[in-house]
């Protein structure tokens, strides 16, 4: 209904160029994935295609992927693949173009009448193009996290419980949604039972699928929660953990996980009025602490953000954070090629530039809840605001 | 044959013997009694690559001349961190030379305990403070008891209160003196004799608080200590002036088992005019005077028997072990 | 001195020792030399006596239930073209440990290794301790007796490239000889034995129902020093000692050589030969097999085995350890011209344990196959590399084992050098500071927002403020003074003990 | 911690920032004076620091060199010379003779474009105890020579390089194996040289069967022997006689810039140069120059070296046969051998192997970002950096004020279109050359490729689309603006990081640029100036420009260009030459042309002639 009549109004100024436009990208992107296929900025043991590729080629030669260290990934995605390219191996480009398209679609349905941000975002982004054109698994994610944000906006609690409990499957750290399951209209409380559900219910298939053995969950869960795998990426965590001293570790990964798990409650005390800013933030949290995130799992929360249209005065760091984060994005290639091609710089160069491309997010996630509050102080007293007041903190 | 074990038998006693002459007991007053039965060494050359060669020959000089005056291989742990012998850079491969014109130090009958990358600070730790993983054989233990005076020689490329191993860990001053203590505690030496060659080595013995232990070292805590010979041919320096000196003092001074030269001359084997930089010494910890103390106490293994007094017989069984 | 000893094994249970010299002319200046010692002993229960075979040997065997144990050191490379085949069981450039025994359980084999390794070391002065041993599957590795036993039987087999061989491994296995001071051992000169164009040394412990069976043996290939004088090669002058006085407790003692058997069981005078064989002509009729590595970059490379085979067909088994530090491409393998027949994988969830990667591949004659395996380079922690970590870890070399219609033998390629990704060696502190930093930056607002709340508030003196920052500016001040001036704190620390020390002489 | 709120939401900002933006009008020519400064100090070798040696390459030093095989040099030299036409027999004759083993590799190119083929040698030393994990590598050119002269002269290193191979072979000491190869150079240009070396290298790094490159220009034979990882390599070649050399003093001669600024390790110079110090006695010339490191008062201006320096990492893609290993990441150099004196050849090439040989680790500990004044003295990155930096602040000053008068954001269309504008110049280009070569429909494809870049599709779009004046396209333009100024630091200090040479060069010219057109204009006269001016700062005019005056400036022997100011053949020669070498040796150089370059030109277009017609905000700032 009035989704359908956004996509209307929009079409009036050339939606379906810009649409067409952006698969043509896409297709064009396909034809120079060689480009992309090793950039360690789009791949992660739990996104690269590749890593998939090897899981299956490891299934037809009658050997068990999860035997030893380097798969990743759930059976459910290494069987999807499996007969992907079982039954129609050329259609996977035109599937992933779709599924990305589609994503900017519900983007673009999301957002409010006046402005395409989202979409243009997402759709004309360079990073998402290239990580389409290498099949990487982050572009079902942002389908999937579109979706989701979509039905949470509309109030569709199951749906929304449901689909948090399969995507935290995959990854786990999604789990943390379920803070904001509290802020969907009706049976608040069931919605989180479903979501923790439909969680187990997903890792029963996997379960199935891998033979009846869990021999999967270290693979996935352990790797997740250990940090195991220390290949670098653009996370926090592979650096410290390849330099941490060996008997601090286990201190370090449980105080990180904590911590990480333990985030949503204050959280969810501090923005009490506005769910789509809670979601957001929570998203945030998701793509930046999780450990082997890809360039391409932060584009659709910075592509959501349009969304909180009515906080635009109050940022703080409106140059700081983008400028930032646009740098460092350019910087890591060249840092990486001064460590790993070139070796005229060492690890740290490509360290620094992945820190500061996380800090810049953080300070994002820092502005919102600022952003929130101070928003909060124009709705309780905003008349009695003179110019140039100054403000502190009190208790409550 | 039995003649022969006859012969065995009474060996020690004709030893005892000889030690009993006169001029002995005359040379044995101006020293203390010993008071320890066995000598153990530890010998380590921590630096690994190959333009160590001079570390890796330093262990060696000192191994031969210990090995010379009595201590077995089975009491010597020596750690050699990089294999210079056999590295296909050796012009001359399975040998080591301490000077150009000098003997081979790496005949067959050397025995290298830990080798390679086994050399580590940890490795040197469990030696010293025996405590092993039960897997480790017997030739990589340290095995000395409270009547055995152990030797530690350690070479390499050091700092201010610190020594590095293979170039990547470091062993501290306070490591070592911890290592001591607990050595002290589990009663695993009589006296204890600390030589560190390196670079402002005299800072490891800094922290030494366990008695019985005499430290000596080739440079003081501010000093560089120096090489001493280079060979142009494979273009490396061979050995460093402190142990290329102390070494010849060994083996000019010290001949054989009943030898007069006591420690205090080789505190001074090396003065700074060859060694280019001050030897530092450690005695506070050590009650008796060095001057009245052998140098083979530490750098040979003398044999000190008790008198038999009383006739033995030999049952039938002894013969058939 | 030993008819006495003999004397007394009257009682004892069966032993036999034998030794054996092999010498060939290679090529015109080049010459193989192979040494084999053996012992073998009937085992008979509490019979603790030994003679010729090495207690120590008996203990392991024991202690360990080792059915079959093999130790091979090597150095240098082997000339498949000139030289013919190489010398079985054949050995590659450092350390190979390939053990047969029995265990109760996986964990307990495990731990038995451990101890059994360690052993080794003690024995032949290695440093095997960094070896990792992996279970072989079906294919074979070497040929492999069988066994009729109870328990299980465990079988492991790994490959150390960095291990170095020298004289005192030497030393060692001549310790385990019955004759170490007469008779051909005599001829074991380490300085000349080193000094050589390939040298290799192994020890092979067997032991079934009836007997056990030690061997020891060394090959190596001299080369003439100064051919412009003809090459003598005269056994004094290659081994530099004549061989003087012959081992009496022998029962088999001979030198092959010019195509014949010299028996030296018992000599009078000494005794000294000259090899004068023509060298024997290597057709091609073997397989050749070496490894290339490719790709430019710290990121991924290539691991690329080339075999050729000779004029015969042959079966193939290569087995290929992909050791920790490499995560294998398993989709993007390719294989160019090979025939395969059986594939195995062998990983285990371990993460510092390497996987085993075999091939069955029927060959036809005079064709070349290539087996090419990407892989990623993977980064370690900072504990798991080698002290020289910028100089590369090696992926050891593939065995391949060859059978042939008419015979059957061991080749191996050549072990490549991986340049790892290293990060920097000094900054686990700053890195940890930097990444909890950036956990803080999260945690503070989190914390602050969540207990406070912002309002109005009076304008608040910023004369405390003014002082933390003096403060703060002075520390900082400090730090690059002492940074710059390269005070060492050690220095510090003593300047104030001097300074307490004087203090306590005043009062 | 008290926030000031300014009603309307929002913090205030500190007023640091604002005093800052006050400097704005004057920043370029403050920036342009600092800069100059600072540079003439860090830039001037007599405040360079001194090449320091590590370890490794000190102890080499200290061997002595035993070559004596000078009689085999003149030998091999008069094989050589009576057959000229089947060297490489002649070479793998003797290889093995001495038992060595030799192979020879034919190659050829894959793309129509570039008819390039013909064949290699290489032979191995294999060292007796190592496992044959590591090499080393020497090259040397066979064959080719314009002059007899110069054919002899090349003849000649090869006879050196082959008498130190017979006496090599017969030590026992190398833990590394090395690895001779003998370039084809028949067909005397440099491009097909270059090719014959990577066809070498790449079959030796296997990236044609490499999965992550999809086609490889070079077709060539696989190698027939196992290959280790290479440490490093040096190209030997007859020195050419340098500039303002003494007769008095030996001179040798050395190379070391790589493909995209690459350059070999210090260390590996460093020792080289120190070799040729202690043995030899002789000097080495830099890019030509010889230069005393000790007599610097005699000398009126010490600056060229390291001018030239600059010059040849920004626009000398391929320097020599060393900038092909650098593609691999080897490091690299090649050494300018004085013919005359044969057996100090021998103990130069004797110690640099030994040095390579008893080097530990892969030469990483020392600097690969430097600037050298002579060969005893460098600047360091920390140093020279900063030199970017101050010349591109004006550009973050004025992003900062236009940020802060930004109402909305509004991406420009016109930013994607001109990028594609650029990507399709460059893919038709390199397939039109690889594919048809340099003649499309009888018409010059470099023409065509100018004639293409000169147009203005950006104003071309302001007049069509940007025509009324609305507040959309107000804020258009002025987000075009910070756009153009974020991107030109942006990809200035990227480059500068990988290729500072090119990065200086680039901002000296887009710096002031892209300043003064994104300025805003009150008056229109003003802006349809500047169009104008735009329209002539074209980049290709630009590049051939400087081609002609910087190569003159900095005493290049070789005349470029007709006249001054612009000459069509040389832009073509430049285009051509840029095609050809991204194709071969993968330099970026055409795609930073055609992806950066172009589409800012285009760009500016926008912001150029637009004029705004609200109070420019130094007023605004009066006020505050």
């Amino acid at each position: 209904m009035s989704g359908w009549q956004k996509i209307k109004q929009i079409e009036n100024d050339g939606f379906l160029f810009k649409i067409s436009f952006a698969i043509v990208l896409r297709s064009i992107a396909f034809q120079y994935s060689h480009l992309f296929a090793e950039r360690v900025e789009l791949n992660s043991p739990f996104y690269s295609f590749n890593h998939l590729n090897d899981g299956v080629a490891l299934l037809e030669d009658g050997f068990d992927p999860y035997s030893g260290n380097d798969f990743n990934l759930p059976p459910i995605s290494l069987y999807a693949l499996y007969f992907l390219q079982k039954y129609v191996p050329n259609l996977l480009p035109t599937l992933w173009i779709l599924m990305d398209i589609s994503t900017a679609l519900i983007l673009s349905k999301i957002s409010g009448t006046k402005t395409l941000m989202p979409f243009l975002f997402y759709a004309f982004n360079p990073i998402s193009i290239a990580s389409c054109s290498i099949l990487s698994l982050t572009i079902p994610q942002n389908l999937l996290i579109a979706m989701i944000f979509w039905a949470y906006r509309l109030d569709y609690s199951k749906t929304v419980a449901i689909l948090i409990g399969f995507w935290s499957s995959f990854t786990l750290y999604p789990l943390l949604l379920i803070f904001s399951l509290i802020f969907v209209a009706n049976h608040k409380i069931s919605a989180v039972f479903l979501a923790i559900l439909a969680f187990f219910a997903a890792n029963l298939v996997n379960f199935v699928l891998n033979e009846w053995s869990w021999s999967f969950l270290d693979s996935t869960y352990q790797v997740i929660l250990n940090f195991t795998n220390i290949q670098p990426n653009v996370g926090l965590h592979w650096y410290f953990f390849v330099q941490v001293f060996e008997h601090f570790r286990t201190f370090y990964t449980s105080a990180f996980t904590i911590l990480y798990f333990f985030m949503g409650i204050p959280l969810t005390l501090i923005i009490r009025n506005d769910k789509e800013m809670h979601f957001i933030s929570i998203l945030l949290l998701i793509t930046t602490f999780f450990p082997y995130p890809t360039l391409n799992s932060a584009t659709i929360c910075l592509a959501l953000l349009p969304v909180l249209e009515k906080y635009r005065n109050y940022f703080r760091y409106t140059l700081l954070v983008p400028t930032t984060l646009i740098t460092t994005i350019a910087l890591m290639p060249v840092m990486w090629h001064m460590w790993i091609v070139s070796s005229s710089g060492n690890a740290n160069f490509f360290f620094g530039a992945t820190l500061t491309y996380n800090v810049a997010l953080i300070y994002l996630i820092m502005d919102l809840i600022f952003v929130y509050s101070r928003r909060q102080i124009d709705v309780l007293h905003g008349d009695s605001i003179k110019k140039q007041a100054k403000f502190g903190y009190s208790f409550y | 044959m039995r003649w022969s074990l006859f012969l065995l038998f009474f060996f020690p006693c004709t030893i005892v013997a000889v030690l009993n002459t006169g001029l002995q007991l005359r040379i044995d007053e101006l020293f203390d009694t010993p008071g320890h039965t066995n000598n153990w060494a530890v010998l380590v050359d921590t630096s690994k690559f190959w333009f160590n060669y001079r570390h890796v020959s330093n262990v060696l000089a000192l191994y031969h001349s210990i090995k010379r005056l009595g201590i077995p291989d089975s009491n010597i742990i020596m750690m050699l961190a990089e294999d210079v012998p056999c590295n296909p850079r050796n012009p001359r491969p399975g040998t080591v030379y301490a000077s150009r014109a000098g003997s081979n130090l790496y005949g067959s009958d050397v025995e290298v305990d830990y080798r390679g990358e086994e050399v580590t600070v940890e490795n040197f730790i469990r030696v010293l403070t025996g405590r092993h993983h039960p897997a480790t054989p017997r030739s990589k233990r340290l095995l000395s008891d409270h009547q055995s005076n152990v030797l530690v020689y350690l070479t390499g490329h050091g700092g201010d209160s610190f020594m590095k191993f293979q170039d990547t860990e470091e062993l501290t001053n306070v490591d070592l003196a911890y290592a001591i203590r607990t050595m002290y505690e589990d009663n695993r030496y009589h006296e204890m004799l600390v030589i560190a060659d390196s670079c402002r080595s005299a800072s490891m013995f800094e922290w030494i608080d366990s008695p019985n232990v005499l430290s000596l070292s080739s440079s003081l805590t501010h000093e560089e200590s120096y090489s001493y010979d280079i060979d142009e041919n494979i273009g490396v320096y061979v050995i460093d002036r402190y142990t290329h000196f102390t070494v010849q003092f060994l083996s000019k001074e010290v001949k054989a088992l009943n030898s007069s030269a006591n420690m205090q001359d080789y505190i001074e084997a090396c003065p700074a005019r060859k060694c280019l930089s001050t030897t530092g010494v450690r005695k506070d910890h050590y009650s008796k005077d060095p001057t009245r103390v052998r140098v083979t106490d530490f750098f040979g293994s003398a044999r000190i028997f008790q008198h038999l007094t009383e006739e033995i017989e030999l049952d039938d069984d002894f013969w058939s072990g | 001195m030993y008819r006495i000893f003999l004397l007394f094994t009257l009682c004892f249970a069966k032993e036999e020792y034998w030794e054996n010299l092999k010498l060939d002319r290679v090529s015109e200046n080049e010459l193989k030399a192979e040494f084999r010692f053996g012992a073998s002993r009937e085992n008979l229960k509490n019979e603790r006596d030994f003679e010729v075979f090495p207690r120590i040997l008996d203990e392991l065997i024991e202690e360990y239930d080792v059915k079959y144990l093999l130790v091979i050191m090597g150095q240098g490379r082997w000339k498949d073209d000139k030289w013919g085949r190489k010398t079985q069981p054949g050995a590659v450039h450092g350390a190979q440990v390939y053990a047969d025994f029995e265990a109760n359980s996986e964990e307990g084999a495990d731990k038995k290794l451990r101890f059994l390794i360690e052993a080794l070391n003690g024995i032949l002065c290695t440093s095997l301790s960094q070896i990792s041993l992996i279970t072989s599957p079906q294919l074979e590795i070497f040929k492999r007796p069988k066994y009729s036993t109870s328990q299980q039987i465990f079988r492991r087999y790994g490959i150390l490239s960095r291990e170095t061989t020298c004289t005192e491994n030497l030393t060692r296995l001549r310790k385990l000889l019955a004759c170490r001071q007469s008779g051909i051992s005599i001829l074991l000169h380490p300085s000349k034995l080193y000094d050589v164009l390939y040298h290799a040394s192994h020890l092979i412990v067997k032991k079934n129902e009836k007997i056990s069976e030690m061997e020891v043996g060394i090959t190596a290939v001299f080369k003439n020093k100064n051919p412009i004088q003809g090459s003598n090669w005269l056994l004094s002058s290659i081994f530099e000692s004549k061989l003087s006085s012959s081992c009496g407790i022998a029962t088999k003692s001979q030198i092959e050589a010019n195509n014949q058997i010299y028996d030296v069981k018992n000599l009078e005078t000494s005794f000294d030969i000259e090899i004068t064989s023509k060298p024997i002509s290597n057709e091609a009729k073997l397989v050749k097999g070496w490894t290339s590595q490719g790709g430019s970059d710290q990121q991924n490379g290539i691991l690329h085995i080339s075999l050729q085979n000779g004029d015969l067909d042959s079966k193939l088994e290569v087995s290929q350890i992909l050791p920790y530090f490499v995560q294998p491409r398993y989709a993007k393998i390719s294989f160019k011209n090979c025939q395969i027949t059986r594939k195995a994988l062998q990983t285990s969830k371990n993460e510092k344990s390497s996987a085993l990667l075999q091939y069955e591949i029927i060959i036809k004659s005079g064709e070349k196959c290539e087996i090419t395996i990407p892989f990623d380079k993977k980064i370690l922690r900072l504990d798991d590399y080698p002290p020289d970590a910028n100089h590369g870890m090696h992926i050891p070399a593939a065995v391949i084992f060859v059978s042939q219609k008419s015979d059957s033998y061991t080749i191996h390629t050549n072990p490549i050098l991986v340049a790892l990704p290293v990060p920097d060696f000094s900054m686990p502190f700053n890195v940890i500071c930097f990444v909890a930093t950036a956990f803080a930056l999260i945690f503070g607002p989190l914390q602050l927002y969540s207990t406070m709340w912002l309002a109005p508030s009076p304008p608040r003196s910023t004369f405390w403020r003014k002082i933390n920052r003096l403060i703060l500016l002075i520390l900082i001040v400090l730090c690059l003074y002492a940074h710059f001036m390269e005070i060492n704190l050690n220095e510090v620390r003593r300047g104030i003990e001097q300074y307490l020390e004087k203090l306590n002489e005043l009062r | 911690m008290n926030f000031v709120l300014v009603e309307g939401g929002g913090v205030e900002t500190p007023p640091i920032l604002r005093k800052i933006l006050r400097l704005r009008k004057i920043a370029l020519i403050l920036a342009g004076i600092a800069a100059w400064y600072y540079a003439s100090v860090v830039l001037n070798p007599e405040n360079m620091e001194n090449t320091r040696i590590s370890e490794h390459s000190l102890m080499p030093g200290l061997v002595t060199a035993k070559f004596d095989k000078t009689s085999m040099i003149a030998q091999i030299f008069s094989d050589l010379s009576e057959n000229p036409k089947n060297i490489q027999k002649t070479i793998c004759g003797y290889f093995h003779k001495w038992d060595l083993s030799c192979h020879s590799q034919k190659f050829r190119s894959n793309v129509p474009g570039i008819q390039i083929s013909g064949e290699n040698v290489y032979a191995w030393i294999r060292g007796s105890r190592n496992d044959g994990g590591e090499a080393q590598l020497i090259g040397v050119k066979i064959g080719g020579g314009r002059k007899k002269s110069e054919a002899e002269l090349r003849n000649l290193i090869i006879a050196q390089v082959m008498a130190f191979a017979y006496y090599a072979k017969d030590q026992v000491y190398w833990s590394r194996d090395i690895l001779f190869v003998f370039i084809d150079a028949t067909s005397n240009s440099d491009d097909s040289t270059n090719f014959a070396f990577d066809a070498f290298l790449q079959e030796y790094h296997l990236t044609h069967s490499n999965y992550s490159t999809p086609t490889t220009v070079i077709h060539a034979e696989q190698l027939k022997e196992q290959c280790g990882l290479l440490i490093a390599g040096i190209v030997y070649e007859p020195v050419k006689w340098p500039r303002k050399s003494k007769k008095d003093t030996r001179i040798m001669s050395a190379a070391m810039n790589g493909i995209n600024g690459q350059q070999a390790n210090l260390d590996l110079f460093n020792s080289a140069a120190k070799i040729a110090h202690q043995k030899l006695s002789a000097g080495m010339a830099l890019f030509g120059i010889y230069q005393d490191p000790h007599s610097y008062s005699t000398q009126a201006w010490p600056y060229l070296i390291p001018l030239r320096a600059i010059y040849g990492q920004g626009f000398v893609a391929v320097e020599g046969l060393h900038s092909v290993l650098g593609k691999y990441s080897v490091p690299a150099l090649t050494i300018g051998l004085d013919h005359t004196m044969g057996p100090e050849n021998g103990i130069f090439i004797e110690s640099m192997c030994r040095m390579l040989n008893n080097a530990l680790e892969r030469l990483h500990q020392s600097y690969f970002m430097y600037i050298l004044g002579d060969d005893m003295h460098f600047a360091s990155i920390a140093y020279y950096l900063p030199i970017l930096g101050i010349i591109s602040a004006p550009l973050l000053i004025s992003a900062y004020a236009e940020w802060r008068e930004i109402q909305q954001i509004r991406l420009s269309p016109f930013i994607y279109i001109a990028h594609i504008i650029g990507a399709l110049q460059f893919t038709g280009a390199t397939y039109a050359y690889a594919n048809f070569g340099a003649k499309i429909f009888d018409t010059n494809l470099a023409q065509l490729f100018i004639l293409s870049s000169i147009i203005p599709f950006g104003l071309i779009y302001n007049f069509v689309v940007l025509a009324r004046k609305s507040a959309e396209n107000q804020a258009e333009i002025r987000f075009t603006r910070l756009f153009l100024q974020l991107l030109t630091c942006l990809m200035l200090g990227c480059l500068g990081l990988v290729n500072f040479g090119l990065a200086l060069f680039g901002a000296i010219f887009a710096v002031p640029l892209v300043f003064v057109m994104t300025f805003e204009s009150t008056s229109r006269a003003r802006s349809y100036i500047r169009t104008i001016f735009l329209f002539f700062a074209n980049p290709i005019f630009l590049l051939t420009f400087s081609a002609i005056n910087l190569q003159q400036y900095l005493e290049y022997p070789q005349k470029v260009g007709e006249n001054a100011i612009f000459d069509l053949n040389l832009a073509e020669n430049l285009i051509y030459r840029a095609i050809r070498e991204h194709l071969l040796f993968g330099s970026a150089h055409f795609a930073l042309f055609c992806l950066f370059a172009q589409p800012v030109w285009n760009l500016l277009f926008l912001t150029a002639i637009s004029t705004t017609n609200n109070e420019i905000d130094d007023e605004k700032m009066k006020k505050e």
